[in-house]
């Protein structure tokens, strides 16, 4: 597993940028949670609670215009790369002012303002899509790469399989990031893979496979880096596999079989000492970049601004019912099948 | 007779234990099965190689369940959400549904797959689809819609012991509706209408949670001196024409509540079916009320706006009536 | 003015070497693309990058197609055999057809996808569906099947212009008719049919090369005193209803010829809209000619017996004349 | 590459059972060109000549009983299992006394009695039914394997990927056998996948990866033979990689643009040096276990047999076309849209 000890290029003002951003996915997400219990919030939330060094990591290693792919459990991606707060949680509310007018929610954020092309409620979906960003940006020829998140669960499903071929043999700067955070659901890893590494896989078409530590966010920009660099040169994609863990339910509000416990209190336990944001506060302390009072302030900060985008949110009106039949077409046909 | 209550999930998953105690060639796979998180099946009755939770993997475990279905067993797939059918639609529809005929009998293919139709509770577009006719034109398979606790139970029973691959769609909107039921089960054969309201006026056809709505709307209008009569095909292939067309020749007049989108949905087919085969007893045109042609939007208002609800039936009763 | 003869495939292909000559975000992908198959396309007037052959990854590539298409390119993805579409199921169905109404109109997909039609020619069942409907079932996509080599040239500069998902489906059965077209190349809207025979006494809508046997079957009756107006709707997403609509309400009869298998066909689409929107001027129950609901067999005889021909049609518009 | 010079355990009576079977494959295939050629035989047709080696050394590791799928180039397959001509030609034909009745054709044979459960038209379509008869046998525990054919093509398929990973957590019985020819029509797998062997990619499902010359039956046998063991001792499954070659083009009567040429012809030249057919003969000379006389009455022996097969083919009348709607359902239902 690679740990980066030497991160000499990574500023402090950038080091607080990330721990901005990993607050700002922190305190969004214990927003939706509660929000949801209180009636308010429709539909499944799915939580970045526990990857938000793996997501900010990755996402502040390319460029607003790069593009983006996320998954089911992508509220943290486009915060990640930049996203407006408020429309993002009015669209979990499925409100007028959401990010994609309601119509999208919790699994289908979309910002194509900061690059970020979609999510997809499919596991594996979106990864063929990110090898198309690719190979376009690769044949515009406008130097930018395509991140793609799943997590691994999807590296167990045919459309993983065939992306990453097709992204190896057309070299696209496309850079695979796993979040491995140990279990699809219920099922684990362990039970879905007869290997230990997903980053093995990358052996078999041909393009690098790196394991990163998901909890250290200084390493998986240094590893996200690198592959994003390889990408722009041309030298084609990457399988980087951050091995995290997830500190919610699958989704809140789930229910299981009572008494069905498919993680062991004692490794949640591990991996919540393990807490993304504590261990870059942790850092910054050690070097003396920042005190605890500016690291309070900060975070202060970003709960400030994420009540503004909750408030903002719930302040948006739904969406007018006809809203359901725009936006189908590009060019718009009649709509059949609108009863009367 | 004694009864029981019990609700159309618990009807269905209690029909697979039964099933699955009596017939030790039955197994059920699904994914998170084992942690119960689409209803609770009794897993520990089971040896565990019989409850198999499965990693994300569609078109391999379902072509999996093909092979050990063509080979002995008999495999009940839970594919939970129906837009997951589609990772799979290789292997349902040009494996399962042709490889008997391929083989010109040869092969025989006793799976069952497990369908849900999540619309309606604001799950978007990846998770609402409603894609019975994408099957139902796909020849092959047999395909059942139950819509009661004993209706499913009952058709489980018989989809588990015919040989051929058989898809249960199952209607979120109705999982939870409990019902008194008997306490022996009973096996329901395909191809079998159910009249679920008698009626003289006006016929409603009901696919789906197409069949409750359809009951409301009865209800709703028999306060306005309309008799409306109800009837539930149950299984969509075999599909029972003739009581079909009998309660339409009766009635003269036709709605079809369909949650499917419209074009080329089972109620443009039923429609279509009615029009050629019952045309002359036809008094007014029929109706179709669906699914508006649009992906399912996220947001309760929009989502709702592109299903059909009582409203919307009891309008086009009225203008069928008029 | 200047015409060409010019066969159904090489008016497809021509129009796609022409927009690749016009717009250089347009790129061409398939199976064995660069060894020519599938038909002659000028390889050599492009760029190595501009037509692509592929691996086969059906999921992949279309799922490739889209990506590219979402961020600046125009990507036409030949799927070779309809059969085919269904390993690309998801990604047509869940994310081609959806990603724009998700996004609420930021995504936009100007993808052009070919599926070829190979049936009645021993192909058997992997190789001759007709899954015609399970596209136009699945709202977001733009679906064409023209049938004469002028009708695809203009509805392929269409497709790639738009902004939309599309799917051109090409019936084998029609992609050697050769044809004196204009020289110089016009688009054709869609959403616009083609009647392509005026007549007064019946009406035959054709699916695919079920114009070219309602054609045939025109050229026939006429013989016998029944005239018959073949309309043509060429794109089924979107529909011109109007058009069709007009010449039944001006014959008060309808067949309609579809190659797909019967139950839930676009077929069964149409005569449910005819029978809802022009009830009161039908004078004939409408009839459907169609495949069976059968997998497709590969000896001949077999294969015949399951699909329309002309003298079906024929029989049809006796009994609907009659 | 594995090459098994220690052959011990073979017989000389296997050896001309392998090279009789691989003698059927190479002259039914040889018949079926020429009859296609006459205009007698609808449909594509594609050869396994070339292919003997691979098919016979792997189906004469396995019982009649246990399972095997084959692809779109499976002709020999069950020539291999022990099937009877006749009927398979008749198949070919669309004939009523064709194996399948005439439903199936070229891409479809399928013969129960030697445990072939049939051959996808699509690629990769029978990787997963395979999985599937491999679980089957382990849960009946009655000590068969599933021996799955495939081409190099089929392994960038999606349905390759979660085929493996299955049979790998389940340890199925499965022989996961590809015969790479180099390449899937015109498409180089060279082009196809920036790795040289598709045996490397067993190591990304934990189960292993073995390469064999596949013009050696010999080889071929000794390690389906290992691979067959290891399945049936409950060690799951092995994915065995043959390099292999076509004869013929990828079918017969295809065309291809004027000129266009994907295969050097050094490279066909080559390969054809390497006929299996011929190999085990050298072998069998050089053993001295059979004389070149012995070896001709073995060839005309099989020419007589296909002969016979190929004859009542041909004099097989063809189904009747009512015979369309029997036999899609065990259960029969109505068939509708049968147009009066
Ligand atoms: C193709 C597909 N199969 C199954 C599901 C149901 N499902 C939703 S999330 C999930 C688990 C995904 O696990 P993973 O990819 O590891 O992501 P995580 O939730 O752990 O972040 C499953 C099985 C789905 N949405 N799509
Ligand atoms: C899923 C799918 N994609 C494409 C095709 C069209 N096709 C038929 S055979 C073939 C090449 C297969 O190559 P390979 O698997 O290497 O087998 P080979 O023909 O070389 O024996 C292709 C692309 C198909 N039948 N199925
Ligand atoms: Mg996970
Ligand atoms: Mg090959």
């Amino acid at each position: 597993m690679t740990t980066i000890e030497d991160v000499a290029d990574v500023t402090t003002e950038v080091k607080i940028e990330m721990q901005r951003r990993m607050l700002r996915i922190r305190h969004f997400d214990l927003r939706a949670i509660e929000v949801q219990a209180r009636g308010l919030m429709p539909g499944s939330v799915h939580t970045s609670i526990g990857h938000e060094a793996a997501i900010v990591g990755a996402c502040m290693a390319v460029n607003t215009d790069d593009y983006m792919t996320g998954y089911h459990r992508s509220h943290g991606h486009p915060i990640g790369k930049g996203s407006k707060l408020g429309p993002l949680f009015a669209e979990l509310l499925g409100r007028a002012d959401g990010v994609c007018g309601g119509k999208g929610g919790s699994m289908h954020l979309a910002d194509f303002s900061v690059g970020s092309l979609g999510e997809s409620g499919i596991v594996a979906g979106s990864i063929p899509v990110a090898v198309g960003a690719g190979l376009s940006a690769k044949m515009q020829k406008n130097g930018r790469v395509a991140l793609c998140f799943f997590g691994d669960g999807a590296a167990n499903a045919g459309p993983f399989h065939e992306s990453l071929n097709l992204a190896a043999i057309w070299k696209t700067p496309t850079i695979f990031f796993c979040e491995n955070n140990g279990f699809a659901v219920s099922f684990s890893a362990k039970e879905a893979m007869a290997i230990e590494d997903i980053a093995d896989r990358a052996a078999g078409y041909g393009m690098p496979g790196v394991i990163v530590d998901g909890q250290d966010i200084l390493a998986v920009h240094s590893v996200v880096t690198e592959a994003v660099d390889r990408g722009r040169s041309g030298l084609g994609p990457t399988l980087v596999e951050a091995k995290t863990y997830r500190f919610r339910e699958h989704s809140e509000l789930m229910r299981m079989a009572v008494g069905y416990q498919y993680r062991p209190v004692e490794e949640v336990q591990e991996w919540e000492q393990r807490d993304p944001i504590v261990l870059l506060a942790d850092r910054l302390l050690q070097e003396g970049s920042v005190t605890e009072k500016e690291l309070q302030d900060l975070e202060d900060e970003v709960a400030a601004e994420v009540e503004v985008a909750v408030q903002f949110a719930l302040d948006s009106p739904f969406p007018d019912p006809s809203e359901a039949f725009e936006n189908i077409y590009a060019s718009p046909i009649p709509v059949r099948g609108v009863t009367r | 007779m004694s009864t029981v209550r019990t609700s159309y999930l618990d009807a269905n998953l209690g029909a697979i234990a039964s099933e699955m105690h009596r017939d030790p060639s039955v197994f059920f796979m699904g994914q998170d099965l084992r942690a119960g998180v689409f209803g609770n099946f009794p897993v520990d009755e089971f040896h565990a190689d019989r409850v198999r939770s499965l990693p994300i993997s569609e078109t391999g475990f379902l072509g999996a369940a093909i092979g050990a279905a063509m080979t002995g067993m008999r495999p009940i797939v839970d594919m939970t959400f129906s837009n997951l059918l589609y990772s799979a639609m290789d292997q349902i529809v040009n494996q399962a549904a042709k490889l008997r005929y391929m083989s010109n009998g040869q092969a025989r293919v006793p799976l069952v797959i497990l369908a849900s139709l999540y619309y309606g509770g604001n799950q978007a577009a990846h998770h609402a689809d409603r894609p019975i006719s994408l099957f139902t034109n796909s020849p092959g398979l047999k395909i059942v819609a139950p819509t009661t606790p004993d209706d499913v139970r009952g058709l489980t029973l018989t989809a588990i012991r015919e040989d051929d691959p058989v898809i249960i769609f199952r209607d979120s909107n109705v999982q939870g509706v409990r019902e008194e039921i008997s306490a022996e089960a009973r096996t329901i054969p395909f191809g079998l209408a159910d009249v679920k309201r008698e009626g003289t006026d006006v016929t409603i056809v009901g696919i789906a949670n197409g069949v409750r709505l359809g009951m409301r709307a009865a209800t709703q209008l028999e306060t306005e001196g309309v008799s409306v009569e109800v009837v539930d095909p149950r299984s969509l292939v075999p599909l029972d024409v003739d009581s079909i067309l009998r309660s339409v020749q009766k009635t003269g007049r036709v709605v079809v509540v369909d949650p499917s989108p419209l074009t080329c949905s089972f109620a443009s087919e039923l429609v279509a079916t009615i029009a050629q085969e019952a045309f002359g007893s036809l008094k007014a045109a029929p109706e179709r009320v669906t699914g508006a042609d649009v992906p399912t939007p996220f947001s309760s208002p929009l989502e709702h706006s592109t299903l059909p609800n009582v409203d919307r039936v009891v309008a086009a009763v009225r203008r069928v009536v008029a």
